[in-house]
């Protein structure tokens, strides 16, 4: 417990030797912001237009969205049906037996020959069709260490091309050869949802990817196996998103940028199927994952 | 132009108080935009000087249209519902069902009426409690403060064990004193001289069900009368009401309601007189519905008043409580030879 | 020269600047701040002499108050009931009584050292019972030092007395004026005689009261009788008066209510007035709108705007149709058609106005009558 | 001694990087105000970074607005949710009938049953397949447009 200073002897005694929570006696829940009369503006919803938290979200159509529901859902269902396909159970954690007292509130073990857990993958039908849960376009940019001035330049064009405030990322390992330390700035990373994420999505497939003449697709082995796509995109083919592209003059340096796509499918198959009926093409062999059903 | 057509434009079957009164205010809330300024600005200039958000004026009447049709349907509901509770038969548990589904479907179908929201909102002193959707609305003001509020109190003061154990507070309880020229609401907990609490106060009872004739007990006790024989504490009965029948609209105990019927006064009022240096008297005021079951042959004593065996033996259900507190200040001779009481104990200023 | 400046930076940013420097490869100036460190120190047979921590006083142990029941480091033990705590986490009675050492089923993992009030009463007290408490105060007999104690004020209070007794004293003698007022202008409106007429005026004085602090007039009169009534039943139950007296008196007091209120109101200014029918009050209020009405097309001056002002502060208007009626007939520039610009520029009238809805400045010329000015 | 132009530098630079590295260099001397370029266009980028100077102004309704704008906030969400619950009914009306449709198949001939249910490596949605613009090209529809054909090698 920290002292605090004070001229008066008095506080010194009126230290409290324990905190206590008392129980009571009823059963309403006391929400006691609501009972102060300070800050009444910060008791109201989010969703209230008189609330500071309040943001107008509505605001444009989402055509990447609608071209989703509208179109590709029913389709992602009825490709990926498969008559009387069973659940492929995933590899779960292995639990104690509890024949020796100490197994209580001991960890469970991994699974048999992997560190993690596999999700189980349920077969097709109209509840779990796959959609897009968010984009994180992530720019890591090693010469930090050497300039730290960088990481605003990063911020700055993520944000250009997003319109979303970015978040910076850190150094998590320390690399002393490479003069890398633990906690530096090392980036920058936004996470897109919503309407943000489709306008990224279209501004991609519609302005940007066509013109980078080097581009084929992306690799149909990018993958986390579980529903997530990735890409990269070097800093020369950053150029051509349109708020860098006509303003060339300002953005003498430019950065590369990692682009994970989140989805809500069960397997990378479905994700990358639900892509390109985005426009994303693809390229290279795809590997089945070996599923027990 | 106005966007009602539909339920929410006729008054046959609606209660009228479903709408707002003033023609200026149902034109604003009726119209796609505000023909002549909001109604709720009292300059000219301000008037003149607000825009409505963009945008507002196109949508506003597809949502009004929208909400009313949904409304409609819900009125479907009830009428059938009505029909079914017509057919049921009276007491039964299928009929309470209906009622309060009914209720609820009432509730819904207005919620979403702008007059309604209005009044709910910014016109809280005329609501009609006849109405469900009014006394939900109230029922969710009362929990937003001033259940949270009493409930704080009662269990903070150490009204809840020292009393009764626990309370399910089900009605909204408020309470003023006013036989005194100025008179306010009195906030759970707080500390009155005894010259206001020198005569009964008056007892508010809101209700958030329907209800038609429900009986009422009201008693307030004191936990903190010493007990010097024992070094401990006692419990004295201030003020014992029974029978007292109340409703969502007459729901009032003062004066003019007990002048009615002498025999609903289980034991007349005596005010706080606290003696000088004992800790301050915390005043209980429990509000018990009796479920239509009237108290007879009731027999209170004043001093050493058991509560918890009071409750049960006349099967009382604690339904809401609040609770004021009193100290000695120098009218409490004053007030304790109003009511012929010998004059108070004087303790030693250091507790032993 | 120049690492002076550098070791005027606080340590910890030199030694950033430094490390950022040597990664650099560039020619890095050393800098060395004044510091040599001490000589190394002993740092084994480090041991203090024991603090007499443990437990002071055992189960069912008597104790008083504020005797110590443990000395601990940490919250070992927590305060139950009866006991407090120290800032040393020291745990003492609060009350005297027996020791108990105890669990608690709602913090289970907590061990608690409380006082229980009985010899035989555990603890801790099941958690819906009411708690157990000593009063623990002391009656003064002594009738001396009862009556000392009793003029005893905090010193807050005593500070306050003299304003307090000035205050009401000010207050009782404006109630005796508004008792005189009212008994000089009560004959006027009803007939009453000598003590009656006390009574009368006593009892307006509280409508006054009640009305002025809020309540309506119906209200106000019903509590001044109800208080009336209700002090006549104390005085009963004090012996002061018999029972059959005290009917006789609230009857004559109702009586003389009745008369009262049947003849006199207060009006929204709290001013006393006549009691009129509704039909009286109809015709008045018909008759006042008439002459105020005619008033309309004449432009105003001092004389007419007091004329107007009097007829407007009538019983028979509320307080918002009162200020309904002044915006109507009491305007501080007649409405437009009214004395248009004249070219006769020494009865002309020039103002400046805020036009909203152009956002711009308005220059008004109009005759001086127009403003009531003549 | 370091002049007061390049201390001041110095703090500039340590206050853009937020603390966690400093930027100290030796370098010439240099007249005061000659070479700011650089921090005031990093001073520049940090401001358009700010989320203070892009903090929207709160929004002001009166009364009757603030009414008009709970009715629509709530009419929108319940069109949002029949929405989702109509494609949901869709999508689960199609489930049943291709459901009902291999149970068919199955019962007729396994062969087209296996064939229809094997399922096809690297299926994807034609790259023709566009996704609805804000705005669409002069030329909407290629009139004249033929699939590729793949040549058999």
């Amino acid at each position: 417990m920290l002292g605090y200073r004070s001229f008066s002897t008095s506080s010194v005694s009126l230290k409290v030797g324990c905190a206590m929570v008392k129980p009571v006696h009823h059963r309403v829940k006391v929400i006691k912001k609501l009972l102060s009369p300070r800050f009444p503006e910060l008791k109201l919803s989010p969703t209230d237009p008189r609330s500071p938290k309040f943001r107008p979200e509505i605001t444009h159509q989402d055509r990447v969205q609608e071209h989703i529901h509208n179109t590709l859902r029913s389709d992602l269902m009825l490709i990926n049906y498969i008559h009387g396909e069973k659940p492929a159970e995933g590899l779960k954690r292995r639990q104690w037996d509890f024949t020796s007292p100490y197994h209580i509130n001991r960890p469970a073990r991994p699974p048999k020959g992997e560190k993690v857990p596999t999700p189980t993958i349920m077969p097709q039908s109209w509840k779990n069709v796959p959609g897009i849960e968010k984009v994180v376009v992530h720019s890591f940019v090693a010469n930090c260490t050497s300039d730290p001035k960088l990481n605003i330049g990063v911020s700055l064009q993520l944000q250009q091309i997003t319109g979303v405030k970015p978040q910076s990322v850190y150094a998590k390992t320390n690399l002393p050869s490479f003069g890398l330390r633990k906690g530096v700035k090392m980036g920058a990373k936004v996470e897109l949802t919503g309407r943000d994420a489709s306008q990224f999505l279209s501004t991609l497939t519609e302005l940007v990817l066509p013109r980078i003449t080097t581009f084929e697709g992306i690799s149909n082995r990018a993958g986390s196996r579980y529903g997530t796509v990735s890409f990269g995109l070097k800093p020369e083919d950053v150029l051509y998103f349109p708020e860098i592209y006509y303003n060339q003059d300002a953005w003498a340096k430019r950065f590369g940028m990692d682009i994970t796509i989140h989805t809500t499918a069960q397997l990378d198959r479905e994700a990358r199927q639900l892509l390109s009926g985005l426009g994303l093409p693809f390229v290279g062999t795809e590997r089945e994952p070996k599923l027990t059903r | 132009m106005s966007l009602a057509k539909g339920v929410w434009s006729q008054f046959s079957r609606r209660s009228p108080s479903l709408g707002v009164s003033s023609k200026a205010l149902k034109t604003a809330l009726l119209s796609p935009d505000l023909p002549n300024g909001p109604v709720s600005f009292k300059k000219r200039s301000s008037k003149i000087q607000y825009q409505s958000p963009i945008g507002m004026e196109q949508v506003y009447p597809l949502a009004y249209e929208m909400m009313e049709k949904r409304s409609e349907q819900v009125y479907a509901k009830i009428d059938q519902i009505t029909e079914e509770i017509n057919s049921a038969e009276d007491g039964s548990d299928l009929k309470i069902k209906l009622l309060a589904k009914k209720d609820k479907l009432l509730a819904d179908a207005e919620k979403f009426n702008p007059e309604v929201l209005y009044k709910v909102q910014f016109a809280t002193n005329s609501l009609d409690v006849t109405q469900p959707v009014y006394r939900r609305a109230l029922k969710e003001k009362w929990e937003s403060y001033a259940k949270m509020l009493t409930m704080q109190r009662l269990e903070t003061l150490n009204v809840i064990p020292d009393t009764l154990p626990t309370l399910e507070p089900e009605v909204d309880v408020k309470i003023r004193f006013a036989h005194n020229a100025i008179e306010t609401y009195v906030e759970p907990g707080k500390i009155l001289s005894s010259n206001v609490t020198s005569k009964p106060p008056v007892i508010e009872i809101t209700e958030f069900e329907e209800v038609q004739h429900e009986l009422y007990t009201v008693l307030i006790v004191n936990p903190d009368i010493p007990d010097i024989e024992n070094d401990t504490f006692s419990t004295t009965l201030h003020w014992g009401l029974k029978d007292i029948p109340l409703s969502n609209v007459d729901n009032v105990i003062d004066p003019k309601k007990l002048l009615e019927d002498e025999t609903r006064e289980l034991i007349s009022y005596l005010p706080p007189t606290p003696e000088k240096n004992a800790p301050t008297n915390r005043l209980a005021v429990w509000v018990f519905r009796q479920n239509g079951v009237p108290l007879e042959k009731v027999e209170v004593t004043r001093e050493f008043f058991n509560i918890r065996e009071f409750v049960e033996q006349n099967n009382l259900q604690a339904v809401g409580a609040h609770v004021f507190r009193s100290t000695w200040d120098r009218n409490v001779n004053r007030v304790r030879e109003l009511y012929g009481l010998p004059k108070g104990r004087i303790f030693h200023r250091v507790r032993r | 020269m120049q690492l002076y400046s550098i070791a005027q930076l606080t340590p910890r940013v030199v030694g950033r600047a430094c490390s950022a420097l040597l990664r650099n490869t560039l020619q890095v100036n050393q800098v060395r701040t004044a510091t040599k460190k001490a000589a190394g120190s002993k740092t084994h047979m480090q041991d203090s002499k024991g603090r007499r921590l443990g437990p002071k006083k055992q189960n069912n142990e008597r104790v008083k108050v504020g005797q110590i029941l443990i000395r601990q480091r940490g919250t070992k033990f927590y305060p139950g009931e009866n006991a407090g705590i120290g800032k040393d986490h020291t745990i003492f009675a609060l009350e005297p009584g027996w020791v108990r050492y105890y669990l608690d089923p709602f913090h289970p993992k907590r061990k608690f050292i409380g006082v229980s009030l009985d010899r035989d009463t555990p603890l801790p007290t099941p958690h819906f019972e009411p708690r157990r408490r000593r009063f623990g105060c002391v009656e003064l007999t002594d009738s001396w030092q009862a009556s000392r104690e009793e003029e005893r004020m905090s010193r807050k209070e005593y500070i306050a007395f003299p304003e307090i007794l000035s205050e009401k004293a000010k207050r009782d003698a404006r109630r005796i004026a508004k008792a005189d007022f009212y008994k000089k202008a009560l004959p006027e409106f009803v007939e009453l005689s000598g003590e009656e007429l006390d009574i009368a005026a006593a009892r307006m004085v509280s409508v006054e009261a009640m009305v002025r602090g809020g309540k309506s007039l119906e209200d106000a009169r019903f509590y001044t009788s109800y208080n009336y009534g209700y002090d006549k039943s104390l005085e009963v139950q004090r012996g002061e008066l018999s029972a059959a007296s005290a009917e006789s008196v609230k009857a004559q007091y109702t009586e003389i209510a009745e008369k009262l209120d049947a003849a006199v109101v207060l009006d929204c200014r709290f001013k006393l007035c006549k009691s009129l029918t509704e039909a009286e009050t109809e015709a008045t209020r018909n008759d006042i709108l008439a002459q105020l009405k005619a008033t309309e097309q004449t432009p105003l001056n001092a004389e007419l705007k007091a004329h107007i002002a009097s007829l407007i502060d009538n019983q028979v208007f509320d307080l918002s149709s009162r200020v309904k009626l002044r915006r109507r007939f009491l305007k501080p520039v007649a409405s437009e058609p009214v004395g248009i610009v004249q070219d006769d520029k020494k009865t002309r009238a020039v103002i400046q106005r805020w036009n909203y809805k152009e956002n711009k400045v308005e220059v008004i010329q109009r005759s001086q009558e127009a403003f009531g000015v003549n | 001694m370091l002049s007061n132009v390049r201390t001041s530098i110095i703090r500039q630079v340590d206050y853009l990087t937020s603390g966690t590295q400093l930027h100290f260099i030796r370098t010439k001397r240099k007249k005061a105000g000659s070479d700011k370029s650089e921090v005031r266009k990093l001073v520049t980028q940090l401001s358009v970074l700010s989320a203070n100077r892009k903090q929207p102004k709160l929004l002001k309704f009166s009364n009757e607005d603030y009414v008009k704008h709970q009715v629509i906030q709530k009419s929108w969400n319940l069109y949002v949710r029949d929405k989702k619950a109509e494609e949901a009914n869709i999508l689960q009306k199609q489930y049943e009938s291709i459901r009902a449709a291999n149970e068919d198949l199955q019962s007729v001939s396994k062969e087209l049953f296996s064939f229809a249910n094997t399922r096809e490596p690297s299926k994807r949605f034609p790259l023709e397949l566009r996704v609805p613009t804000e705005y669409p090209p002069n030329q909407i529809w290629h009139h004249d447009y033929t699939p590729k054909v793949e040549k058999k090698k």
